[in-house]
């Protein structure tokens, strides 16, 4: 169950982001994607989780085995908590389990819909979410903006003790730490050099 | 030559003329564009290579 | 060389350059002649007095107007299979020519038949198709100018244009089956060329070459003419993410 | 399949669903046509059937871009998109619950609505059979649009530029239906035709969104 990248090349709008990224991930560890804005992070994650293709290289996962989280976390502000966190499951095909509403912090908003919660609130929920679809490989792009101290201490604990202690493995890409004995990982080194054309699709015109 | 046009003159110079309006229109558009396009293209290689 | 060697944009232009005016005369010549010579020196037919002349505009843009959106076709089909770019940029480039095309034949098919209708616009099977084709090639150009990205415009107006020829074909029919209880089509028909005495025959080819020429030369203009565009964006976008 | 389409019923009948939204617009639109071509009971029955034909297009057609461009603004769609579910089941679960709330709906709203329009009484049925078996076309052919112009700021017109000539031949055949059925002529060609635009429809048009998906998800 173990993420293996190698010589992997990305592109955003046609222009090569980043290039010849190698590194492996095995189970039970993390991995923090380090990097200023637009340096691709966002764009690496949505390539691991199979929504673009990459321009060269490979990723190795088994299928089916990732779940992506980003900034939107798709929440039904008219359905309520539980409901929308019952979707999920029934959309992955996984057991409903009441106990994600407690590793969450949801037990008491599980009945109030989804457009009337804070923003920490809805932002615990689309985390829950991750805990609800029980998938191996997680992705996340800045999981823990909006959250208090508290929830970020037990987003971490959640994804240490219960996660990685699993099993499972973690991308994310942040500057809050997560206190997570986790590897970084600098993608400016990987930064595509911009003057040379690599395989981006404007390197046709160039 | 002929050129009797009979009742429906004024229908068959209007199909004319519209439809050639529509064609030099075209090339115009068309001629001027490419040549606008290029004339940048070279200012902008000129400016690389310079 | 095999013929995708044409597919590299440089190569493209480089080839394609001198072509244009050589194509554009041809076309404007053709043309001319066709129409002089189908203007002034053929009679009368019969039965449509001097309306006939029309069929020399009719006939030939009503021809571009229909392989215009077959040759967007194959050049969609060849991006999204090959991802050829300058397939893309061609289907792109042609699809205002076709538009202007159909446009033509619609003008010129109400004209023609006029006369026998008493109407401008009588729905006719025939020149209802054009205007649904008209249509097609409006909403593929507004895709075409809806979408910043030229990857994402070009891969979604290729799916367009392959689901909008299929429902071109559908429509085609219905219109044929919706009217034919209205009244009886013009009896001369206006596609079919043998119902054609021949002393109209010869003009009219050439007006049809002319017009062939002439969509090849504004597509060939066209097509350098995006190129270019995307030349300059990527060099653009190139020097913004080097100063970064 | 299923979870995405329950879930988006519920989202169509809570509040702010829009669920009736189609159905009053159809209602308007009907209202509207004897003030415009006057009160006479021959004129309106006779182009009844085409009025609410194209009554039942227009309101299928109002409903459309909300389908993906929700899911696209609040983030839903790229985490649907990796799920266990292909783009091209949620394009046709998303087909089937636009069917379900402004197709179906628009269907036995049709037959109240011809009332208003004098409709003789032959004509009621072949309506509702028409609507029945096209109104299915209209919802995957939308679906098909609302795909193609998911991330387009101001999809919605595009969309109608876009869907509107795709309709041509469903809008024919089951408008020509229903003119025939009402006046009890042979109603057969019509009628397989626009049974067959619509199961063909169903079978492609849902690779084609799921492509087109994918496309804009990039």
């Amino acid at each position: 169950m173990s993420l293996r990248v190698e010589g992997l090349s990305v592109a955003r709008g046609g222009v090569p982001v980043l290039d010849g990224l190698s590194f492996t991930v095995e189970p039970g560890q993390a991995l923090v994607l380090r990097g200023p804005n637009g340096a691709g992070k966002t764009t690496l994650l949505r390539v691991l989780a199979g929504l673009a293709p990459p321009l060269a290289g490979r990723v190795e996962m088994p299928p089916e085995s990732a779940a992506y989280a980003s900034h939107a976390d798709g929440i039904k502000a008219t359905l309520s908590v539980r409901e929308n966190l019952r979707f999920w499951a029934d959309l992955y095909a996984r057991p409903w389990a009441e106990g994600v509403l407690d590793d969450f912090d949801l037990r008491s908003l599980a009945h109030r819909p989804a457009g009337t919660l804070s923003a920490g609130q809805s932002r615990r929920l689309g985390l829950a979410r991750l805990g609800v679809i029980g998938r191996p490989i997680l992705l996340l792009d800045e999981p823990t903006v909006s959250l208090d101290a508290a929830s970020v201490a037990r987003f971490a604990g959640w994804l240490r003790e219960r996660h990685l202690a699993s099993g499972g493995l973690a991308v994310i890409a942040t500057h809050v730490p997560l206190g997570l004995d986790a590897p970084e990982f600098d993608l400016s080194r990987f930064r595509a050099d911009p003057m040379v054309a690599g395989q981006g699709s404007d390197a046709a015109f160039l | 030559m002929t050129l009797e046009l009979g009742k429906y003159a004024s229908e068959v110079l209007s199909a004319y003329g519209v439809s050639l309006a529509l064609l030099v229109g075209l090339s115009g558009w068309s001629w001027r564009r490419y040549r606008r396009v290029k004339a940048e293209m070279e200012r902008v290689e000129r400016g690389r290579d310079g | 060389m095999s013929i995708w060697e044409y597919a590299n944009p440089k190569k493209f232009i480089a080839t394609t350059a001198p072509v244009i005016p050589w194509a554009f005369g041809g076309a404007i010549l053709c043309i001319v002649v066709g129409l002089i010579w189908g203007f002034f020196l053929t009679p009368d037919a019969d039965r449509f007095g001097s309306t006939v002349k029309i069929i020399y505009l009719h006939v030939p843009s009503a021809m571009i107007a229909i392989n215009g959106w077959i040759m967007m076709l194959v050049a969609s089909l060849i991006w999204l299979i090959r991802r050829h770019h300058v397939s893309a940029l061609a289907a792109k480039a042609a699809a205002p020519v076709g538009m202007v095309m159909t446009l033509i034949a619609l003008w010129t098919g109400a004209v023609w038949g006029q006369p026998m209708w008493g109407t401008w616009w009588a729905w006719d099977p025939r020149l209802t198709s054009f205007l649904i084709l008209f249509l097609f090639y409006l909403g593929y150009v507004a895709l075409w100018e809806a979408i910043p990205d030229p990857d994402q415009a070009a891969d979604l107006t290729s799916v367009l244009c392959l689901v909008g020829s299929v429902f071109a074909l559908l429509s085609r029919y219905a219109v044929y089956f919706w009217n034919q209880g209205l009244h009886q089509g013009a009896t001369l028909s206006m596609d079919s060329e043998q119902h054609i005495a021949d002393v109209f025959w010869v003009p009219l080819v050439v007006c049809i070459a002319g017009f062939i020429l002439l969509f090849v030369a504004l597509v060939l203009m066209r097509t350098g003419t995006e190129i270019r565009l995307r030349r300059l964006r990527a060099l653009e976008r190139q020097a913004q993410r080097a100063a970064a | 399949m299923k979870a995405l389409l329950l879930r988006d019923l519920r989202l169509a009948v809570r509040a702010g669903g829009g669920f009736g939204l189609s159905l009053a617009f159809f209602l308007i639109v009907t209202v509207l046509v004897p003030f415009a071509v006057g009160p006479e009971a021959d004129t309106l029955s006779r182009i009844g059937p085409g009025v609410l034909w194209v009554g039942a297009l227009l309101a299928t057609l109002l409903s459309l871009d909300r389908q993906f461009a929700l899911d696209h603004e609040d983030g839903a769609l790229p985490l649907i998109a990796t799920s266990p579910l292909p783009l091209e089941a949620v394009a046709l679960a998303k087909a089937v619950a636009h069917w379900l709330t402004t197709g179906l709906p628009l269907t036995l709203a049709a037959a109240p609505l011809g009332i208003l329009l004098n409709l003789e009484g032959a004509s009621f049925p072949w309506l509702v059979l028409t609507l029945a078996l096209g109104t299915p076309a209209l919802s995957v052919i939308g679906t098909f649009g609302a795909a193609l112009t998911v991330g387009i700021k101001r999809g919605g017109l595009l969309l109608s530029l876009l869907v509107l000539p795709l309709y041509v031949p469903t809008l024919i055949f089951g408008a020509e239906a229903a003119r025939r059925g009402a006046m009890g002529l042979e109603v057969a060609t019509p009628l397989l035709m626009l049974a067959g635009i619509t199961l063909g429809a169903l079978a492609l048009l849902p690779f084609a969104a799921g492509a087109v998906l994918r496309i804009n998800l990039r």
